[in-house]
């Protein structure tokens, strides 16, 4: 996806999120959200124009999109699930309920599967310790996984 | 504790000498008793030995290399080896850590690119100049890699030319390591 | 004007200094990764934690600005405890492929573990991997693995060249440095972020291999590629040619000169040294008649080029000489000659040859003419102003009226003006450093040292005259431009002290002003980018 | 002209003699000091896989000696340097000459002394001879152009001429109680019995003598613990710039020395060729019982006694050479001139004092 094949209505939008700020460069994560919502993933294309449109380089766009999890760099299943594996999930046994995962969908993290319903990642912290171990699905936070709790809800979803 | 103590003020005291002592002649002649001894017993002995008999008593104690050797310790500093990988390459990395420490600066190692980039370094050519090496093994102690060693137990490699003296990597690499046994042992070598 | 105290050694800085500043003019070194003094202060490695009485904490060095009455200490055992506990941080993923890696030697992870490691390891975990060895410009190789995320790299490319390509992408422990999609590291400057980047991540291509670091010997230099006239060091390998296969000059890296190129150094004059061992490299004299060319000795080449001169000013006047100089040579050879030819009556005299055109240039470093001493030549004026260029020459040439030519380094076979009239002469010797179209025609062919090989100095392109030391002795039978006049100056009725090296700088000190004493005290060596190297001492 | 052949024939015999054993002594040498250090020595020269007990070597040594580079040193006098060795050489040889092998044998008719020369001064004629191989070493060292070596030989020379003169001062007690200073007449009155059951040997006669003179015969062979002008690689001797051959010529005539050494004190102290009891007709016994043997038989045996004498001092300076370490030098003068000479001079005075008691 290009600066040509950005609709109307995304550049509009843009224009609008620039107009907010006083320096482009903190119009970026706005634009990038835009641009996601948009087509669920910001494409290398996508980083190339959103970088010409806010005027900064393309490797800080990049550093952006791949900084943070919320931004997807490649196209997720219908479920995106986002195990928190820092230290506290970890400590509780994030791992038991990514591998759970894993085993019920066959496949590893960071693959979608292949009906492309469900996408697994891990991630860093989700700032959810206090829901630990924590699962996000899509913008949903489930608490206390367990590789029990696991199934049930990968059951629920199918 | 206390003979050597004497025997050194005797010597440093000549007054501390005896009357014959200092006349010499029971000394020589006592010194004279002691080595004509050792030739006659080892002349019988040798005279046995020509005869077939005594085989267990040696009338010389030297080892007589090569017909006979010792049993080396596995300390031995011999001739050098390169360590091989599980596929045979060689293991060294051309760190030149080696050569480096040499005192002899008889090492001569030339870097080249390995294929896998996690070797990612391997020695295009590693010469060591044994006319001028001095065995001192820093070069085995300094490995990062543990690739050389100096344990083939092989120690008569002297050639005709200084050239041959030079052991590049294939020679290097095809020495193998000795299983230490009976050290201090003499051996009869066919 | 704050006034502070670190270590117990009192001193006063200028409002807004930091404390690492204030620190290095007391000559005390705090040991740092991200810092660098040519880009913004990033702050990321907290290598450079330092005490502060009355913080709360320790605090970094490079960005905390000193203040009146602020008490430091950088030697401490809580500040050496941070540093082990830093350095424990950025080696639990570093591989310890030292004996591999061709910064082994002057690598500040190295340096700093072995002044403030914890040599008892606690680390038990797995290291991750990442991708090893992988070039990522023409000059540069990256090695994910070896990277602590000093993020030098990227501040330079960001801020001096200006081209953007690196950046860290990623998160925690999977952060990287990543090029731009699509692109190269392949800017004007691209050398530099090897030298700043104070671990083995950024390797050069081109030295890659050629020889340990530890090996190297160093000479305070000025880079001949450009007028800008970059200061420098030489690095070369004496010790152990087999290594870097008979090769001695290896690399050169930048010397830091506030006023002239700060830092850094372009890529066009890194590289360009390649001609002082090339294959090219002329290395004895020739004497060439229409049938063959001898090899000679000094002496009988000397006694030839004397005879020559002698013989064309006994016949037809010094006005039948001619001397083609160059802007390569260095002021104390230029000098020299303009000596003789003064003392012997030769006024044919230029430097401009007619075929060389400007090159690139840019607003930072790089400069149009690639000669590093065009001004010198014009400020002794060895040329005929009345004339634009050098090309009135190929004019006397043609009429006859010079009839033997002396050319230094000029390849005046490319310049279709002489391409025509160098066959015309009497007599032509070439006097250069490297084989070219002149060297394959002249009758006398002298070999010259390179600058690499002889002392000398530049006059850049602002005027300012830089001293450079010799590295490496002349290849073969090479001579220094000067000591050849020299030789042959003495047949002439002249004295050889006139062209002995003291006598030379005084004289062009008394004579030109632009040689000023202030900018031809010996160079000195700093090692701007990370702590020095051990010297050599095997 | 058979005179002529007959001088020939004792020439040949006496130096075939004498050659073989310094041939001979240079494999015992080796041997000797292995079996006295525990080792076993030369043994690795062989002809067709046979080592003989390593008794090739010395055939070997001559090859390598002959065929190594003879290296005259810049500055040196090559003439004199060349000419050296061969004096040394020479005197050594001669001095064998009035050594007598045996007594006189009758064949078919012609009486034929077993001695090459049997001169009534024969031991002045030794001394003569050696005194004058003493040139053959301080040319060496001098014709050398080293420093060191010219150094080496005067320590050569003064030693031999300091020990030369403890062995004549010795000779003369022996000279007064034969009177004769011819070998062979000295020799024949070692014959005689002393207080009827004892040989007459010398050493007999004049014990101090023989332990002072075989002191002093070794320092004249220059041999440890004497071996001070010669020391090559600690301090240097006459010979060090001398290779191949010609340095081969020196230690055959170190060994050529001892063995003429080795001769003197059989011939001197030892009866030189007197087997006990054998009379020219054959053996008598003390208690007048007589074996009779023919007179070739006596003379063959007379010849073998005197070459197992001088086997056996042989075999006995080569004990005093591997035994004893070697002496300081100002020990080796003090011991030259401050005991021996004294102890020699008063050997001669008492064996005079003795001599006048029991002829009165």
């Amino acid at each position: 996806m290009s600066l040509q094949s950005f609709s109307d209505r995304l550049l509009s939008e843009i224009s609008e999120i620039l107009a907010r700020y006083p320096q482009p460069r903190a119009a970026l994560l706005p634009i990038l959200h835009a641009c996601q919502r948009e087509s669920g993933y910001i494409s290398r294309d996508t980083e190339t124009a959103v970088a010409e449109l806010v005027g900064i380089p393309a490797i800080d766009v990049r550093e952006t999109v791949s900084f943070y999890s919320l931004l997807l760099d490649k196209p997720a299943g219908k479920y995106h699930l986002q195990f928190c594996t820092n230290l506290s999930c970890t400590l509780l046994g994030a791992e038991e309920s990514v591998a759970a995962a894993c085993r019920k969908l066959g496949v590893h993290p960071g693959e979608t599967t292949r009906d492309n319903r469900f996408t697994l990642t891990t991630v860093e912290c989700l700032g959810a310790c206090d829901l630990s171990p924590s699962l996000q699905v899509n913008d949903d936070y489930y608490a206390n996984m367990s590789a029990e709790k696991v199934n049930e809800l990968l059951d629920k979803l199918k | 504790m206390s003979r050597p103590k004497d025997a050194m003020n005797r010597l440093r005291d000549p007054e501390a000498l005896s009357f014959w002592q200092r006349t010499y002649v029971p000394e020589i002649l006592r010194g004279l008793k002691l080595t004509a001894a050792h030739f006659f017993r080892n002349l019988l002995i040798h005279i046995f030995h020509l005869a077939g008999l005594w085989k267990d008593r040696r009338g010389a104690e030297t080892v007589q290399y090569p017909e006979e050797v010792r049993g080396y310790s596995p300390r031995l500093r011999s001739l050098h080896r390169l360590t091989k990988r599980d596929d045979g390459s060689p293991r060294c990395v051309a760190c030149m850590m080696c050569e480096t420490i040499c005192p002899a600066r008889c090492i001569y190692i030339v870097a080249t690119e390995h294929p896998d980039p996690n070797i990612e370094k391997r020695p295009a050519s590693f010469d060591i100049d044994l006319g001028k090496c001095v065995f001192c093994g820093f070069c085995v102690e300094v490995c990062p890699e543990d690739a050389i060693r100096m344990d083939t137990h092989i120690l008569n490699f002297a050639a005709y030319s200084r050239q041959e003296m030079v052991w590049d990597i294939n020679r290097l690499l095809s020495n193998e390591p000795q299983r230490v046994e009976g050290i201090g042992e003499i051996r009869k070598v066919k | 004007m704050p006034t502070l105290t670190i270590d117990g050694q009192q001193v006063t800085v200028s409002k807004g200094a930091t404390i690492m500043q204030a620190a290095e003019a007391l000559g005390i070194y705090i040991p740092r990764y991200c810092y660098h003094p040519g880009l913004r202060v990033a702050g990321s490695c907290r290598m450079c934690l330092v005490e502060i009485e009355k913080a709360p904490k320790l605090d970094i060095a490079c960005y905390r600005q000193a203040a009146e009455g602020m008490v430091v200490h950088t030697t401490t055992e809580p500040v050496k405890l941070a540093r082990q506990s830093i350095l424990e941080f950025l080696l639990s993923n570093h591989p310890l492929d030292c004996p591999v890696c061709d910064q082994s030697g002057e690598c500040d992870l190295q340096n700093f573990y072995m002044e403030f490691g914890l040599y008892q390891s606690r680390f038990l975990e797995n290291k991750i991997k990442r991708r090893k060895a992988f070039p990522i410009g023409r000059h540069v190789m990256l090695d994910n693995e070896r990277c602590i995320l000093c993020s030098r790299c990227v501040r330079f490319c960001e801020e001096v060249s200006r081209s953007h390509e690196l950046g860290i992408v990623n998160r925690g422990d999977r952060s990287e440095i990543a090029l731009r999609e699509g692109s190269q590291l392949d800017n004007e400057y691209s050398g530099n972020v090897i030298d700043i980047c104070p671990v083995g991540a950024l390797t050069e291509r081109e030295f890659r291999f050629q020889c340990r670091v530890w090996y190297l010997n160093r000479a305070a230099s000025v880079c001949p590629g450009c007028s800008r006239g970059c200061n420098i060091e030489l690095h070369y390998n004496v010790n152990r040619p087999h290594q870097s296969g008979g090769k001695r000059v290896l690399r050169l890296k930048p010397r830091f000169n506030a006023e002239v190129n700060k830092w850094w150094m372009c890529d066009e004059g890194r590289y360009g040294f390649e001609f002082i061992d090339a294959p090219s490299r002329l290395q004895d004299f020739e004497i060439r008649t229409a049938q063959r060319t001898v090899v000679a000795s000094r002496e009988q080449a000397v006694q030839t080029l004397s005879d020559w001169i002698g013989d064309s000013i006994d016949r037809h006047g010094s006005q039948s000489l001619g001397i083609f100089l160059s802007p390569k040579l260095s002021n104390e050879d230029l000098y020299g000659i303009g000596k003789f030819a003064r003392h012997v009556g030769i006024d044919c005299l230029d430097f401009r040859n007619p075929s060389e055109r400007p090159g690139y240039q840019d607003d930072f470093l790089i400069q149009a003419d690639k000669n590093p001493n065009t001004r010198g030549c014009l400020e002794l004026g060895l040329y005929r102003r009345s004339e634009d260029s050098g090309g009135w020459m190929a004019g006397e040439i043609q009429r006859g009226k010079v009839r033997v030519l002396i050319v230094f380094l000029q390849d005046l076979a490319l310049a279709p003006e002489f391409q025509q009239v160098l066959g015309r002469l009497e007599r032509l010797v070439f006097v250069g450093s490297n084989r070219n179209g002149t060297a394959e025609i002249a009758s006398l062919v002298v070999p010259s040292a390179t600058y690499a090989e002889k002392d000398g100095s530049f006059t850049n392109f602002e005027g300012r005259a830089q001293r450079f030391e010799r590295a490496v002795v002349p290849l073969g039978s090479a001579v220094a431009e000067a000591d050849l006049v020299a030789s042959v100056a003495v047949s002439f009725g002249m004295q050889r002290e006139e062209f002995e090296r003291e006598r030379l700088l005084s004289d062009l000190r008394r004579e030109y002003p632009f040689f000023d004493q202030e900018a031809l005290n010996p160079p000195e060596l700093e090692w701007v980018y990370q702590t020095p190297i051990g010297q050599e001492r095997l | 002209m058979l005179e002529w052949a007959v001088a020939a024939g004792k020439v040949a015999f006496s130096l075939f003699v004498l050659l073989n054993f310094v041939m001979v002594l240079t494999w015992a040498e080796r041997k000797q000091s292995a079996l006295m250090q525990d080792r076993i020595g030369a043994n690795r020269a062989s002809i067709l896989g046979f080592t003989l007990l390593g008794l090739f070597h010395p055939i070997a040594d001559a090859i390598k000696m002959v065929t190594k580079e003879d290296f005259v040193p810049q500055g040196a006098s090559r003439a004199l340097h060349t000419l050296a060795p061969f004096i040394a050489l020479f005197f050594a040889l001669i001095s064998f000459a009035v050594i007598p092998l045996g007594d006189e044998l009758a064949v078919g008719g012609c009486t034929i002394s077993l001695q090459v020369i049997d001169l009534n001064v024969g031991i002045l004629y030794v001394f003569a001879a050696m005194s004058l191989g003493v040139y053959g070493f301080v040319l060496a060292g001098w014709a050398s152009g080293n420093n060191f070596s010219l150094l080496g030989a005067l320590r050569a020379s003064s030693q031999m001429i300091s020990y030369e003169i403890t062995i004549g001062a010795t000779v003369v007690g022996l000279i007064m109680v034969f009177g004769t200073a011819s070998l062979q007449t000295l020799v024949r009155r070692q014959g005689d019995l002393l207080l009827g059951f004892l040989p007459g040997w010398g050493v007999f006669y004049q014990p101090l003598g023989f332990l002072l003179f075989t002191t002093a015969a070794m320092a004249e062979t220059k041999r440890a613990p004497f071996d001070l002008p010669e020391g090559e690689s600690e301090i240097i001797g006459y010979f060090t710039e001398y290779s191949g051959i010609k340095f081969g010529m020196f230690l055959m005539t170190d060994f050529t020395e001892t063995v003429v050494m080795a001769g003197l004190v059989v011939t001197l102290f030892f009866g030189g060729w007197q087997f006990p009891y054998l009379q020219p007709d054959g053996f008598h016994f003390p208690g007048a019982a007589v074996v009779s043997i023919s007179p070739l038989a006596v003379s063959i045996a007379q010849v073998m006694t005197f070459l197992v004498k001088l086997a056996v001092f042989c075999w006995l300076f080569l004990l005093v050479r591997w035994t004893f370490p070697r002496f300081r030098y100002d020990q080796l003068m003090r011991l030259g001139w401050q005991m021996m000479l004294p102890l020699s001079i008063l050997n001669v005075l008492v064996t005079g004092a003795l001599l006048l008691l029991l002829h009165r």
